[in-house]
């Protein structure tokens, strides 16, 4: 019993954030089987739960899992609402939190047992409006998702693109919901600026990219910009032709050339059926080796504190590069690539082509 | 302004494809079938899984659609909703609700949870544009495609069941199915053959949806609402009904989408209730129904 | 409901329609009937099928809205009054089509409807059948109706004589002043059928009923005044005698060999 | 004459409960037989039974040679089986027009014929079924059996809500099709002179069992068993 | 007392294993004390399924947007807690009132149409109250939820623990204390006139009940009742998020009371325990696809008949169809 390092992990396996938690889960699992399940004399042991995306589903779950599973790490935690329901518990019960798929800027806060090994939304954005105006790109319509990463996206893109001269001439919510892109982006069409900035969860960037080029605006000369959400690597590639040439900004990209990447993409997809991870599969990779790391430094004390501050501040290379856990905000500081979608051996690739080191959460700035 | 017309349009159609299985199998059999999106996710995955694997040239693949999602629908029509008939509708939609769970899971299982991308054919992918300026219209020939399909299958039904003993017999069952089973018409014969064509036809809509709607397991819940509000609205007695009902939803949704973005989905809703306590029974019911 | 309003109309007549009409799209089904019912009247209302009968109780009670025309009980214009503020003024129906609570048994549903006639309607506080009084007057109503055996099955399984019996027994449940009667024994067999209507024709005299029935021998020996309709339009009006004798009912209605019946 | 139904020792009801209990009778080609009875003897049950809508125990129903008993439902009309419920039942969502079409099958009696019958349902032929005064639907009920041109009637007090001119006309009719066309029938109704009259049977059923069966005029003649029977004395 | 007096209180009497039954829920936060917050949860789901019965059960008005009322007085109870007072049973309180007023106020949509209809109009209510608490992020915190609902301890006295114990016994006192309070309605005259309404509204007319009026308040009482589930959700778990509005909120509490049967008001309480044990089992033992499992509970549920599951010795006999 005592001999056991439990980390409970918390992700929608089911409904339409689905792929989210597959990814996230898989990763876990490769990483305990290359790294061994026994950390500092521990066993490590994972228990995975289904949230089914509700919060208050997540919050009982974690509150099970510290009171009857005894669990010395919470992990997972797929949107956001549930990620800020469940901090009071992280708070409660002083156990770390890591959180490896939400994105709002303002998690992180909720709890000052919060540690992110994801990203925000807010740092990905704001890299590509420095790109943009110094590519031609001046005029731009945003449209996002309409709940708070989206939010948090259009506000920040919106704001440093301003900042770097640029304007955005309409910002358009889409609702979660609306199953339809045409409308919104025929209102783009007739507004012809230069480019168009998209944030949708992942899974919805493929219909916006097709409807995109059916309705012409490439052809009407609107480059296609956004987050890396837009071109998931977990579909790139059923996405087809349109979205070549895509220009967009994320921190991990599967085709990240370094060998540490190649190698994990190899094992994961064998480990898989073919399956390419993305980059919330990177989000649960490096949060697993957070967690393991912060073990070895507090000597395989399970204390939730210890634990704490072995993951505050660590430096280290994942598979989407450089990284590390800001120790003052315990969000993570990590670079930022632009990417634009190609074709190589058959196969789409988001295709690195530019890097903005170190890149803090702007929302922090504040 | 046309354009979004046209998409509207377009839109409305698929919906009413989707839905008009459902309108049937609601309103003139009586039955809460939830499940229906089932059928139609069917006919999606039909459609994805024979050209990504089998490379199935999609024109062939829509009648496929149809035929798979049909057998299907007459399958478990004969095996498990037949019981179910004379059951309160709370229990049907239990059922079929605990039908659409397994459906969910089973395509996840065995296909996965990713979004399905389906590649169009080459001239289905261009655009054609007449006129400028306000009045220009821009029809993107996928969805022309669509509208002339959906036309064409409209016409039929509707004829196949105003102006046909088929239709009459169906509603006569439905009304009494004791009585009109003891007057000669087989019933179950009646049930089965609608249900089958209403599956079927949803599994064409998915099929043909499945490239603007999108196709993923979780396509029986998310389009559940759209689908009843067709039937809601449109009302039960008819198909034009229905048709109707979906072509103003495509049309609210898509132009309320351009012109008030902001207001979303409360646009479609509102519209929705406006409409139904205005006229409770639907929009268009025939006259003097009950 | 000031006595004077009453005495202001011809002072006995306690329910009135004048000059209603109703159209269904081109079918007109009531035409410019004008009705009065005296108080404590035996009132037949006959007329071949179709002829407009029962939807003329629709509009009396409120079912159906007239095209146009009037209607006054006790001397107040309920034109447009609610069907259930109509029945809390004591005009209550019986339907011609069984209308029955079908996952209730008689016992509740007589029980409800004496409760809410009582107006412990809105009560939430009791049980249903608490009441003494409400409980003794069910008592009562089942033994008349020959309830009593199946008061406790669901109304759903009855045979359809019984139905039909508790479909008259909920109306006289509610305690009326004025009664509607649409094709009351209908279904119910030649022996019950008399025992029936002596229980309706038993009321206190100051009740008025009006009966629509097809069984002649039970009209001509229950009414003490008759109406004739014919396609919506009112053909004649008079004592039994006086209409047993008109030709043009005979005509209409009644046929040649009304004997069939007594055999 | 040749003999067309022959019911032996039928058992028959609604889910476990039994109604009907080893009730047999026979009936020849163009004969009537009146089916009398008290309230909730089992009189509809009995012709639902021979339409096929009940749950049926056992016993056996034998129409010119076919065994009825074996058919589902909807087959027993092709076999020769018209039916008219107690409670009309017409299909509310169909027009007076349709309801004929729709279970019409070829033969002597077809929608018009009908309208000629029932003057009222011609004027009435595209309303719908709910919309139809009681009087106007019974007609339908009778005229959407005949034109399924059966060989057997069976009408479930079809005299009910009719106005006495329309009985007379009504009865006038069945004697004649059952006399001209060799119908048969079987009658259940509340008024049993007018139906004695025009029958050539009676069969009196009492707790799902037969209690009396024999020739209609010799019931017609003896009213006092008729009331023991129907159990009249009571009243 | 006559035979039909008798009769008639015989079925507003309590059952002996009625007592029992809420005997062992109160004992159970002891009994399996890790179960606690399951516990809990399962009081207001059931709270929550027994106010729908009121209306579907008793009335015969399918509706699909009762999170509505659920979502408004969870968080009508979580800002009043965040801006106002933590005192539980206050907010409880103010959660109870607001969704009563909504309730009130929404229930002449659910006067005419259809089952149909009104099932459309309560659903969409129920996206549109979404949308604006969505769309008021300044108050209720938007998509991301609202946080900061930091709750009193109970009576003063009691903390909300880590282990969910005072959460659980608290959640089960208001809904037994509710449940006895409807208990007492749908016996009176005033739930027997509720069902005559379901059975034949025509009729119920006929003999002068004002149909209207009845459904308008049963309404408004259901509506508060799913208030006070919903003050329970947000009170024990300190957090409030638009999906307590969200369709499958509202499409779950009918599968959980259709799963107990309706009309009986324990249906509710006994499709809560059903449902969310086994949800709990299965999605502990295949998180991914424990749906499919669910859903085969749903169908073979259904085939087999609810009567008949609980008595598989029957399972192989003939079944009773006409
Ligand atoms: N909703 C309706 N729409 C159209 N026509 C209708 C409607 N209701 C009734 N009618 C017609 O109005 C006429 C009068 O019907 P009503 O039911 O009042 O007749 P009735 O005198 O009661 O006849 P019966 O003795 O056969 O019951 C009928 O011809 C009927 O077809
Ligand atoms: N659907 C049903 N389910 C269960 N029992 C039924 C059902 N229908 C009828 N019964 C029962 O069967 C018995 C016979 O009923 P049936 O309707 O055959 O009588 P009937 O002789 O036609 O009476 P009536 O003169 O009232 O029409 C009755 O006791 C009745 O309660
Ligand atoms: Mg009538
Ligand atoms: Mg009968």
């Amino acid at each position: 019993q005592d001999n056991t390092f439990k980390i409970g992990l918390i992700l929608p396996m089911t409904g339409q954030q689905a792929t989210t938690g597959r990814q996230i889960e898989a990763a876990a699992r490769l990483y305990m089987a290359q790294n061994g399940d026994t950390v500092a004399g521990k066993k490590i042991q994972l228990i995975v739960k289904d949230d089914t995306s509700l919060p208050d589903a997540t919050r009982r779950l974690a509150q099970e899992l510290v009171v009857n599973d005894k669990v010395n790490v919470l992990a997972g935690f797929g949107i956001t609402p549930s990620a800020l329901a469940t901090a009071p518990i992280a708070t409660q019960s002083k156990t770390p939190m890591v959180v490896m798929a939400a994105a709002t800027s303002s998690i992180t806060q909720a709890s000052p047992y919060v540690v992110r090994t994801s990203f925000t939304l807010p740092q990905v954005s704001v890299a590509l409006a420095d790109w943009a105006p110094k590519n031609g790109i001046k005029k731009v319509v945003t449209l996002v998702s309409d709940y708070g990463p989206g939010i948090d996206a259009e506000k920040y893109f919106k704001e440093r693109l301003i900042f770097n001269g640029g304007q955005v001439t309409e910002a358009l919510r889409v609702p979660l919901r609306g199953p339809d892109f045409a409308p919104f982006l025929q209102k783009v069409r007739d507004a012809k600026p230069d480019a168009l900035f998209v944030f949708v969860p992942s899974g919805a960037g493929a219909a916006v990219m097709k409807q995109f080029a059916e309705r012409g605006l490439d052809k009407a000369g609107i480059k296609l910009i956004g987050t890396g959400d837009v071109t998931d690597d977990d579909q790139l590639n059923d996405m087809g032709d349109v979205a070549v040439g895509v220009v967009t900004s994320h921190h991990y990209s599967a085709a990240h050339p370094s060998a540490l990447n190649k190698k994990f993409v190899e094992a994961f997809s064998k480990a898989n059926k073919g399956l390419r991870p993305n980059f919330m599969a990177v989000g649960g990779y490096d949060g697993m080796r957070v967690i393991y790391e912060a073990l070895k430094i507090s000597k395989g004390q399970g204390g939730g504190d210890a634990l704490l501050a072995g993951m505050k501040g660590q430096i280290f290379e994942s598979p989407r590069g450089k990284m590390f856990i800001d120790a003052q905000t315990r969000d993570v500081v990590q670079d930022i690539y632009l990417r634009k979608v190609e074709k190589k051996d058959g196969q789409l690739y988001n295709v690195e082509f530019d890097v903005i080191k170190d890149v803090k959460d702007p929302g922090k700035a504040k | 302004m046309l354009t979004i017309l046209f998409d509207g349009i377009a839109y409305g159609m698929l919906l009413f494809i989707l839905a008009v299985g459902l309108a049937v199998t609601m309103g003139l059999m009586n039955f809460i079938n939830l499940a229906h999106g089932a059928f139609a996710m069917a006919g999606g995955y039909i459609t994805v899984l024979l050209m990504q694997r089998f490379g199935v040239p999609f024109l062939l693949c829509l009648p496929l659609a149809f035929i798979g999602s049909a057998l299907l629908g007459g399958v478990l029509e004969r095996t498990l909703y037949r019981p179910l008939y004379h059951k309160p509708h709370l229990d049907q939609v239990l059922f079929s609700i605990g039908l659409v769970f397994m459906a969910v899971a089973s395509v996840d299982y065995f296909v996965g949870s990713t979004q399905q991308i389906i590649q169009l054919p080459e001239w289905l992918k261009g655009r054609t544009e007449l006129g400028s300026g306000d009045w220009m219209l821009g029809m993107g020939h996928y969805r022309l495609f669509i509208i002339a399909v959906c036309a064409a299958l409209t016409v039929g039904l509707q004829y196949v069941l105003a102006y046909t003993r088929f239709g009459s017999r169906l509603r006569a069952s439905v009304d009494d199915q004791r009585v009109a089973a003891g007057l000669g018409i087989n019933v179950n014969m009646v049930f089965l053959t609608t249900f089958a064509v209403g599956s079927g036809l949803a599994g064409l809509g998915g099929a043909l949806g499945a490239e603007v709607l999108g196709l993923d397991p979780s396509f029986p819940l998310k389009f559940m609402v759209y689908f009843l509000i067709v039937v809601a609205v449109g009302g039960t007695s008819s198909i034009t009904g229905p048709l109707l009902a979906a072509l103003l939803l495509g049309i609210a949704d898509v132009a309320g989408k351009y012109y008030i973005p902001k207001l979303g989905a409360f646009i479609v809703y509102s519209l929705m209730i406006a409409i139904l306590i205005w006229r409770p029974q639907g929009l268009f019911v025939r006259k003097g129904g009950k | 409901m000031s006595t004077d309003q009453i005495h202001r109309n011809d002072a006995d007549t306690v329910l009135s329609a004048q000059g209603l009409v109703m159209r269904f799209g081109g079918i007109t089904a009531t035409n410019n009937v004008t009705l009065n019912l005296k108080k404590g009247a035996r009132h037949a209302l006959i007329g071949p099928n179709g002829a407009g009968k029962t939807t003329l109780i629709n509009l009396l009670t409120g079912v159906l809205q007239p095209t146009e025309g009037r209607i006054t009980l006790e001397g107040q214009d309920i034109t447009g009054l609610a069907p259930y503020l109509r029945v809390q003024r004591g005009m209550v129906r019986t339907f011609q089509i069984n209308q029955l609570f079908d996952s209730l048994t008689p016992l509740q549903t007589l029980a409800l409807t004496v409760s809410q006639h009582r107006g412990l309607g809105t009560k939430w506080w009791q049980a249903l059948g608490r009441n003494r009084q409400v409980a003794e007057r069910c008592d009562q109503l089942l033994a008349q109706f020959h309830l009593t055996e199946v008061m406790n099955q669901p109304t759903r399984v009855l045979a359809y004589g019984k139905r039909r019996l508790l479909e008259i027994a909920i109306a006289l449940a509610c305690e009326p002043r004025v009664l509607l009667l649409d094709e009351p024994v209908a279904g119910v067999p030649a022996g019950e059928r008399e025992e029936l209507l002596q229980t309706v024709a038993a009321l206190p005299a100051e009740v008025s009923v009006l009966l629509i029935e097809h069984d002649m021998d039970l009209v001509f020996s229950f009414a003490n005044f008759m109406t004739v309709l014919v396609n919506g339009t009112l053909l004649t009006e008079g004592t039994p005698e006086e209409i047993a004798n008109d030709p043009r009912v005979k005509a209409v209605y009644l046929g040649h060999g009304e004997e069939a019946h007594h055999g | 004459m040749a003999e067309l139904l022959k019911v032996e020792n039928l058992r028959a009801g609604y889910g476990q409960a039994v109604v009907l209990n080893d009730v047999s009778l026979s009936l020849d080609e163009g004969q009537t037989l009146a089916l009398l009875g008290r309230n909730g003897t089992g009189k509809t049950t009995l012709i639902n039974t021979l339409a096929g809508a009940t749950r049926q125990h056992g016993g056996s129903i034998m129409l010119g040679g076919i065994a009825l008993h074996k058919l589902p439902s909807h087959e027993r009309a092709a076999a020769g089986i018209g039916w008219v419920p107690q409670e009309r039942n017409i299909f509310k969502s169909l027009t007076v027009h349709e309801n004929l079409t729709a279970v019409a099958r070829p033969g002597p009696w077809n929608p018009d014929r009908v309208y000629k019958m029932f003057a009222r349902l011609a004027e009435r032929k595209t309303n719908l079924g709910t919309q139809l005064s009681g009087g106007e639907q019974q007609m339908l009920a009778v005229g959407r059996a005949l034109v399924l041109n059966p060989r057997l009637l069976l009408l479930d007090e079809p005299l009910e809500g009719l106005a006495p001119i329309i009985v007379e006309e009504l009865l006038r009719a069945i004697a004649r099709i059952t006399r001209d066309e060799g119908l048969s029938a079987i009658i259940v109704e509340q008024h049993p002179q007018a139906i004695l009259a025009i029958s050539h049977r009676a069969v009196v059923l009492d707790h799902g069992t037969v209690v009396h069966s024999g020739s209609a005029e010799a019931l017609r003649e003896q009213p006092e068993l008729l009331d023991r029977l129907l159990g009249v004395a009571r009243a | 007392m006559n035979a039909p007096q008798q009769s008639l209180l015989n079925d507003s009497r309590f059952r002996p294993w009625e007592p029992v039954l809420w005997l062992l829920a109160f004992a159970a936060p002891v009994l399996v004390p890790s179960h606690a917050s399951i516990i809990n949860e399962i009081a207001i789901v059931a709270l929550f399924a027994v106010s729908l019965d009121l209306i579907l059960g008793y009335t015969g008005i399918v509706s699909l947007g009762h999170a509505a009322f659920f979502g408004m007085g969870g968080y009508a109870a979580a800002l009043f807690a965040k801006l106002v007072m933590p005192d539980p049973l206050v907010g409880l309180a103010v959660g109870i009132v607001t969704a009563t007023l909504l309730g009130a106020a929404c229930s002449f949509t659910i006067m005419r149409g259809s089952d149909l209809t009104r099932l459309m109009v309560t659903l969409g209510v129920g996206l549109i109250l979404l949308e604006l608490a969505n769309k008021l992020d300044w108050l209720t915190g938007g998509a991301d939820g609202l946080q900061g609902v930091v709750m009193g301890p109970l009576l003063g006295q009691f903390e909300f623990d880590l282990s969910g114990r005072t959460a659980a016994w608290y959640s089960l006192t208001v809904l037994l204390a509710l449940f006895v309070l409807l208990r007492r309605v749908v016996h009176s005259p005033f739930g027997a006139t509720l069902k005559a309404i379901r059975d034949n509204r025509l009729r119920a007319m006929a003999i002068g009940i004002p149909v209207n009026r009845k459904l308008a308040v049963v309404y408004t009482l259901a509506a508060g009742v799913a208030g006070a589930a919903g003050a329970l959700m947000t009170q024990t778990t300190g957090f409030a998020s638009l999906d307590l509005f969200e369709f499958h909120r509202s499409a779950d509490v009918m599968l959980i009371l259709v799963i107990g049967g309706t009309g009986w008001l324990y249906g509710g309480v006994a499709g809560a325990i059903v449902f969310k044990l086994m949800q709990d089992a299965l999605s502990s033992i295949t998180p991914q696809y424990w749906t499919f499992w669910i859903g085969l509970f749903l169908v073979v549920l259904v085939l087999v008949g609810r009567e008949r599951l609980i008595r598989p010795w029957t399972w192989f006999s003939r079944g009773g169809k006409a």
